[in-house]
């Protein structure tokens, strides 16, 4: 190359620069990391891992999965009971599957809104929750009431049924709500009341849990608290359990666990489901933890379809229920199927 | 020549050698030169990861800072400790100042280093103006001849470079994964060719939805809107050419069709702006005697319906042309079935099952009264046909449904006299039932287990359709005989039927039993079928009002909304968004953002 | 002068040949353009995240062509749940449950937390702070109500013709949205 | 090559449906607060407004007349200088580098190829503008609107005359350039004009540090050799060329007559002023003839030959499409060849598309490659074997011109010409006179 002015004499330094700066533009573009090989070279404190707590000790594990798995054939289940006989219901979409204990399809009930929670009672009468009222049906599937709306911004989670009374949990006005078994509006649990010690109930995901146990007190989720609090029918606040921990195995994790939970028979204890680590777990009656039935590895596809609907945990949390043969149902809303859960023999 | 001599001279007189101007423009480029080093220096130093500098750290604190505190919370973890707490609070605040420093650091640096290069660059070239050399005239001239040779050869030299690099490029990066997974076009690994039917549901693929019964599978759809004000009114764009036929979205595509005896057209809009996205003519090989037939003026040749899968959307039209676009408005196939011999106008809307389009081809017999009519299954992808099957029915204006009953999945058809049920992967007779006697429009509805079925001026039928053979005796759970539709088509939920007629009497009946809960005259002409959303039934007149009502066992009217334009064609729904045709336009109605 | 003809002949030919050749593209040129204008929209598009196939990955922090992200969280407040454990405030296992540093999710401290009412909190954005990587996205997904999503800011966007944020995502959920509803925000309504 | 950008499209959009539809529910309200509480709201700042665009346009317009105007007629290095510097920084660094001509190339090919993809009219009319300004008045763009020619030109203090064997093969590039950009863009894979585009970062101020060294080393070789990305790399520039080869009018280095002094000859830092050509005797001229006849009928084979070699790199250029990449990751980690996931599988996943219909589509986007890489090898042929065939026809030549197709028009030769200073005086004894 000649230069147009200058003198020669810098033309080696000026073939030194040009060479240098074609290497590095070379450099630079074939260097260039456009697709995001090398990740987002954020340093560690900008990553958030749960591996570690997702991983269970083998030991802790006191249930294997023992039956095959119920397909639920509905779109879109979001409860489950066991009833008399150890039927299981499952409602969803617009109704209620019904399987026998040998988990063979028996008659459907059609229902004419979409159902939320359900609750079984004795005689096989089912009281469903709809969004905002409770509807009641009697073992033939046949519509014997609908209770009055519990309001704009109601909605029902949960249904227990006690002998006289039906207690409903209300996630959007955060309350238990007491019926008797006619309908009649008996009286709201669990109202925020400084007095008589109550806390309070803290509903930050429309998930609220409750059921009657065998000492004749309800047993409340307070999901923000992650607590299960136990209360007289007539409100009192009697004792709670539960602490927060995502670390230790032992504590509910995240922000408002448990999502769910069952009442092992013969007052055995609790079976809880939670959300965020998928998991389902056993504490005695005092609330001590005893062992889990299956970790966030055997729901791997329930976290799966969750990750890809980009919203949290606002749906798809898993329902439990337990029937007389100590079997742990797990409802599973993102697969639609039900998975039963019996405990390892050697460790009965 | 001599004046020339005396130009240059001038032009050298007006630039002298040495300007006052030219030492200090050095000196300023020297110095902004400097500057910009400093400032380079300084950027690419703050670029480069920092140690932080606090001396209250452990001596082993590692040189990622980030590292460091991850540790000491770990640590915090396993003592709780006031005094390890506000160690990790100094750092951390210490951490981000360094961060925004940096950041703060590199805005600031960028700026003063290109304004130090604007005044280097604006001085150099000062500098070098001022002292611009005289041009001269260069010694020698370039030898053409041994400049050519030498040309060609570097470019026939750097085409052998790049040949080379791309036989490199070939040879080296033909890996195992790109032969098994994406070479073979002869080893077929088939994804479905068709939706699933979560996907169906989710979209409005045909005449009055997914199965053809006017209910919309989203809750979130405007309770009214106004053309004066906009409200909800997302889009309005002009449909090229007329069709009484309803829209039908896919994704976020839109389908119509519509044209005249001339011409027939396809059109797609973008569903979130309403840009019509690529309007095509049909092109079709058709019989050579083929001649265009006369189109009834009320019917048009654009009457049914379109149909589409995701893959393709699908038109028929009144001279018997049918066509396949895909997506992007290439015509994959068309076909001429014969001109239907239809009465007013051939109308029966596109239907699908899985990868096969149905085509309800009713027509009017023969000379010798024998039956024309078939029902057709195409290969969506191909435009083959599957199946057909002769129909004993006189020509009709109703459009087939896919329903899926407990038992099996049918298609149902109107037409006079039988409504007949099919399998709709063989096309075989599933059962039939004789209820109509004359004309018929309303298309079938599938709701609470029940299809039903109008025979206008007549009776409506509520049937099961579980059985088999010709159940006329057996399976007709109700008739109703007092509000009748005549072209619009009834539409249920689980516990409510809604029948509709031209003169605007609307009646709710009790899906099991028939009984009338109640009965309204709207006062008002309807052509289009109600639609159910939730529990909130949608009308629209002729005229272009949308009544919107409560689908419950007492009569309310919710809300009244004006679209000033003429609606024959019924809404299609999809997530949180009404589409409805009218005479002239496409509107796009739903929730503003 | 002989000559000269001839090459004024030899220019006017060419130029003839010129001048048809620059209609042709001329020709061409608005051929194509006409073609597309009818494809056009005045109405430009702008680029966007879809919260909902986002998987916050980071990569929204470091690859764009902006020394400070354009991306940037925003929080859907009708969607948040209050928590006073906030999981995407606070650390997975937070030593307490309180702003002090050891316990923030936030590496750079944008989250604002103020108390409403017992046992009810407020989760703010400062946006000034936020770099757009997503950990509090991760822990609010992971356990809460998916209320915290990364949205592109439009007044810091440079609407680049090939964004290289979209270039570098994985879950490919960037797309061009109309710029007349740039945002896509979450929805407040919840199933149960 | 149309399918597959709307397919992907829509696999988005059908999948945003299904969440919708599952989303769409009662609505789970927030907790009741006391009457004070005032729920925030999302906050959403507009976009630019339009009228940013417009006037852009109206910019580039008015700078194109002006440009012309300069070039032609006034003839004022000065002015096309300053018309220069402020379309650096209206263009550059206000602007900050979008939306450019060169971009726009690819926009315009997407859309030609994909039919759901709609154009912005601003980048549409980007494109077409200096055409059709530099088919009337030659290249008073790259003269004096486009910021990137402004950037560089900017920082030429040290010309270097390029000889022309090294100029004229340095110039395939761009049209490899070209060739690449345009069958990325049509397939939907990537805009790599605008991916690489070295000085957008110089005009944003802030930008990835490859592209920073990048734009830095161009700036770099730019002191020395005039123009090196709008001389050997730009692909709108390929354009230009072809059309300035048939502009009406253009820049001369003389206004009239050339009087042959050779003042002029190495005043042009990019090696755009042709000189006479020696008479020739038709002897000498033979071989020429020889081989022009050879590469004629080289030229087919040629072509082929390159749409062959191109159409065989469909593989490694297939990846740059985000679809295949993710296919082939998905291949290896279905048939169990990587054990791990990353994170474009895991969202794939998430997204419960089965893997199928992703090969599918990566099969359709490869074939794409292949068809776009005959086309695309056949014109480098052409491009190659055109560009000897041009160096092997003898063109006569008298005069000191502005080279038609290379000349930037950037009017350093002007003041060189001693007959454009004569006039310049003529002009200004009238206009004494006259006053």
């Amino acid at each position: 190359m000649k230069p147009l002015t200058g003198k020669s004499g810098t033309n080696i330094l000026i073939g030194i620069i040009l060479a240098l700066a074609i290497a590095a533009a070379v450099i630079a573009l074939v260097t260039t990391d456009r697709t995001a090989k090398k990740g987002s070279r954020l340093g560690p404190e900008f990553g958030y891992d749960l591996t570690e707590q997702k991983k269970i000790d083998p030991a802790l594990i006191l249930y294997r999965e023992a039956a095959p798995v119920i397909k639920t054939a509905l779109q879109k289940p979001t409860a489950l009971a066991v009833g008399p006989h150890d039927r299981i219901y499952v409602a969803g979409d617009r109704e209620i599957c019904v399987f026998d204990s040998q988990a063979k399809p028996l008659p459907k009930i059609k229902l004419t809104s979409e159902p939320r929670c359900l609750a079984v009672a004795h005689d096989g009468t089912i009281y469903l929750g709809i969004q905002d009222h409770i509807e009641v049906y009697n073992d033939q599937g046949k519509k014997l009431a609908a209770w009055e709306s519990l309001g704009d911004k109601a909605v029902l989670t949960a249904v227990a049924v006690g002998k006289n009374d039906v207690f409903v949990t209300d996630a959007g006005n955060r309350v238990v709500v007491r019926y008797d078994k006619s309908g009649r509006l008996l009286s709201f649990i669990g109202k925020k009341d400084p007095d008589r010690n109550i806390p309070g109930f803290n509903v930050p995901s429309p998930y609220f849990d409750l059921a009657i146990a065998p000492d004749g007190l309800l047993r409340v989720v307070n999901p923000g608290n992650l607590m299960i609090e136990a209360y007289t029918f007539d409100g009192d606040r009697e004792f709670w359990w539960g602490k927060p921990s995502t670390n230790s195995i032992d504590g509910f994790s995240g922000c408002c666990n448990p999502v769910n939970f069952a009442l092992l028979p013969n007052d055995e204890g609790f079976v809880t489901a939670e959300k965020g680590l998928t998991r389902i777990k056993i504490y005695d009656p005092a609330g001590k933890f005893v062992g889990v039935v299956a970790g966030p590895e055997t729901f791997a596809e329930h976290d799966r379809i969750l990750s890809g609907k980009g919203q949290g945990n606002l749906e798809g949390g898993l329902d439990v229920a337990v029937d007389s043969q100590n079997r742990v149902l797990v409802l599973d809303p993102l697969t639609d199927e039900i998975r039963i859960f019996t405990r390892k023999t050697k460790n009965l | 020549m001599n004046q020339k001599e005396s130009d240059i001279n001038d032009h050298a007189a007006a630039r002298p050698q040495t300007c006052p101007w030219y030492q200090p423009a050095v000196a300023t480029a020297v110095v902004a030169g400097v500057f910009s080093l400093i400032v380079s220096v300084v950027l690419v130093a703050n670029y480069l990861p920092q140690r932080p500098a606090s001396r209250d750290l452990p001596e082993d604190a590692t040189p990622l800072e980030s590292a460091e505190i991850i540790r000491m919370k770990e640590n915090l973890k396993l003592n709780p400790d006031d005094q390890l707490r506000q160690q990790i609070r100094g750092l951390d605040l210490q951490l981000r100042r360094q961060y925004f420093h940096r950041r703060t650091v590199t805005a600031w640096g960028a700026w003063l280093l290109l304004g130090g290069l604007a005044v280097f660059f604006t001085a150099l070239k000062s500098a070098a103006h001022l002292r611009r050399k005289l041009p001269l005239p260069p010694s020698k001239t370039a030898p053409q001849k041994t400049t050519l040779t030498r040309t060609r050869l570097s470019v026939a030299g750097l085409g052998a470079i790049l040949i080379a690099a791309a036989l490199a490029l070939a040879v080296f990066s033909t890996g195992d994964i790109t032969q098994n997974a994406l070479a073979p076009s002869d080893e077929i690994i088939t994804a479905p060719p068709y939706p699933t039917p979560q996907q169906i549901k989710a979209q409005w693929p045909g005449f009055r939805g997914p199965d053809g019964s006017g209910r919309a599978a989203y809750n979130n759809i405007p309770q009214s809107f106004n053309t004066d004000t906009g409200e909800n009114i997302l889009w309005k764009s002009p449909v090229p050419s007329f069709g009484h036929n309803s829209p039908v979205v896919w994704g976020n595509r839109v389908f119509l069709s519509g044209g005249t005896d001339k011409i027939q057209q396809v059109f797609c809009f973008d569903a979130d702006t309403g840009a019509l996205l690529w309007q095509k003519d049909v092109n079709v090989a058709r019989p050579p005697n083929f001649e265009s037939p006369e189109i009834y003026e009320d019917t048009g040749i654009a009457a049914a319906t379109m149909a589409a899968d995701g893959r393709r959307a699908y038109a028929i039209f009144a001279n018997g042309d049918m066509v396949a676009f895909d997506l992007d408005g290439n015509q994959i196939w068309a076909k001429n079935l014969g001109i239907p011999d239809s009465m007013y106008g051939y109308a029966a809307s596109l239907a699908m099952y899985q990868n096969l389009l149905l085509v309800q081809f009713d027509q009017g017999p023969d000379e010798q009264d024998n039956f024309q009519s078939k029902l057709f299954a195409f290969d969506g992808a191909t435009g083959a046909l599957v199946w057909r099957t002769d129909r004993p029915v006189y020509d009709s204006w109703t459009s087939p449904i896919v329903i899926d009953t407990e038992k099996r999945p049918q298609i149902i058809t109107n037409a006079s006299p039988w409504i007949i049920a099919y399998d709709p992967a063989h096309g075989k007779e599933l059962w039939r039932l004789e209820c109509f006697g004359s004309d018929v429009a309303p298309s079938p509805t599938y709701a609470g287990g029940l299809v039903f079925a109008a025979q206008p001026y007549d009776q409506f039928y509520a049937l099961r359709p579980d059985g088999s053979g010709n159940v006329t005796e057996t399976h007709i759970a109700w008739t109703v005989d007092d509000i009748i539709p005549e072209t619009s088509s009834p539409v249920g939920n689980d516990q409510l039927v809604f029948l509709l007629d031209g003169a605007g009497f609307l009646g709710c009946y009790d899906v099991k039993t028939g009984s009338k809960f109640w009965e309204h005259d709207m006062k008002d002409m309807f052509s289009s079928s109600p639609s159910l959303v939730g529990d909130k039934l949608y009308l629209f007149s002729e005229d272009g009002v949308m009544y919107l009502l409560a689908a419950a066992e007492k009569y309310e009217e919710i809300s009244r909304s004006h679209l000033g334009e003429r609606v024959t064609s019924s809404p299609a729904f999809t997530d949180g968004r009404l589409f409805i045709r009218t005479e002239k336009n496409l509107f796009c109605i739903g929730r503003m953002p | 002068m002989a000559q000269e003809q001839i090459d004024s002949k030899e220019i006017s030919r060419r130029d003839l040949l010129q001048g048809g050749l620059r209609n042709l593209c001329l020709l061409g040129v608005g051929g194509a353009a006409g073609l597309l204008i009818g494809r056009s929209r005045a109405q430009a598009t702008v680029w966007q995240i879809d919260p909902y196939t986002c998987i916050s990955c980071g990569n929204c922090a470091s690859y764009c062509v902006m020394e400070e992200s354009a991306v940037k969280c925003v929080h859907a407040f009708a969607m948040c749940g209050y928590c006073d454990l906030c999981t995407g405030f606070l650390e997975p296992e937070p030593d307490a449950i309180n702003k002090g540093a050891e316990n923030e999710l936030c590496p750079t401290g944008a989250i604002k937390r103020e108390f409403v009412e017992d046992p009810y909190y407020q989760y703010t954005i400062d946006e000034k702070l936020c770099n757009g990587c997503g950990k509090c996205v991760k822990g609010c997904n992971a356990f809460g109500n998916g209320s915290l999503f990364l949205q592109v800011r439009h007044d810091r966007c440079l609407n680049c013709n090939q964004c290289s944020i979209a270039a570098a995502c994985p879950s490919q959920s960037f797309r061009r949205v109309p710029a007349d509803q740039p945002y896509i925000i979450k929805e407040a309504y919840h199933a149960g | 090559m149309t399918h597959l950008r709307s397919k992907s499209t829509l696999t988005v959009v059908l999948l945003a449906g299904l969440i919708c539809a599952a989303v769409a529910q009662q609505r789970f309200p927030p907790p009741d607060f006391g009457p004070d509480y005032q729920m925030p709201e999302t906050t959403t700042p507009p976009p630019q407004a339009i009228w940013y665009d417009l006037t852009d346009l109206a910019v580039l317009v008015t700078a194109l007349v002006v440009a012309s105007y300069l070039t032609l007629k006034n003839r004022n290095r000065n002015y096309i200088f300053l018309l220069m510097v402020f379309s650096l920084v209206y263009f550059g660094f206000w602007r900050q580098g979008c939306v450019c001509p060169i971009g726009a190339i690819q926009n315009i090919t997407l859309a030609l190829f994909d039919s759901s993809y709609s154009i912005p009219l601003v980048a549409l009319a980007f494109f077409v503008l200096p055409l059709a300004f530099t088919l009337f008045f030659g290249r008073g763009f790259c003269a004096a609107v486009c910021p990137l020619g402004a950037i560089q030109d900017v920082v030429l203090l040290h010309p270097l005359r390029v000889p022309l064997w090294l100029q004229q093969a340095l110039g395939l590039l761009a049209y490899v350039y070209l060739a690449a950009a345009v069958l990325f863009a049509a397939t939907g894979s990537a805009f790599i004009i605008c991916e690489y585009d070295p000085f957008v970062s110089f005009f944003r101020l802030s930008g990835g540090i490859n592209m920073l060294v990048l734009g830095g080393s161009l700036l770099l070789i730019g002191i020395f050799v005039g123009r090196p990305y709008c001389r050997f790399l730009c692909p709108y520039g390929v354009l230009l060329r072809l059309m300035s080869r048939l502009s009406k009018w253009r820049g001369t280095i003389t206004p009239r007559q050339c009087v042959q002094c050779r003042l002029c000859e190495d005043t042009c830092p990019f090696g755009a002023i042709d000189i006479p050509t020696p008479q020739t005797p038709d002897a000498v001229r033979t071989p020429d003839r020889v081989r022009l006849a050879a590469l004629l009928m080289l030229l087919p084979i040629i072509m082929l030959f390159g749409g062959f070699l191109v159409s065989h790199l469909s593989t490694p250029f297939s990846r740059m499409h985000a679809d295949v990449r993710l296919a082939e990751r998905i291949y290896l980690e279905e048939t169990g060849q990587v054990e791990d996931t990353v994170d474009e599988s895991d969202a794939f996943r998430a997204t419960g598309n089965p893997p199928e219909m992703l090969y599918q589509q990566a099969r359709s986007i490869h074939d794409q490659f292949i068809r776009g890489g005959w086309i695309l090898g056949a014109f480098l042929g052409l491009v190659v074997v055109g560009k000897l065939i041009r160096l092997s026809v003898f063109r006569r030549q008298s005069d000191y011109q502005a080279h038609r197709a290379y000349c930037l028009a950037c009017g350093r030769c002007f003041a060189s010409c001693p007959v454009h200073l004569q006039t310049l005086k003529d002009k200004e004894v009238i206009t004494t006179i006259k006053q």
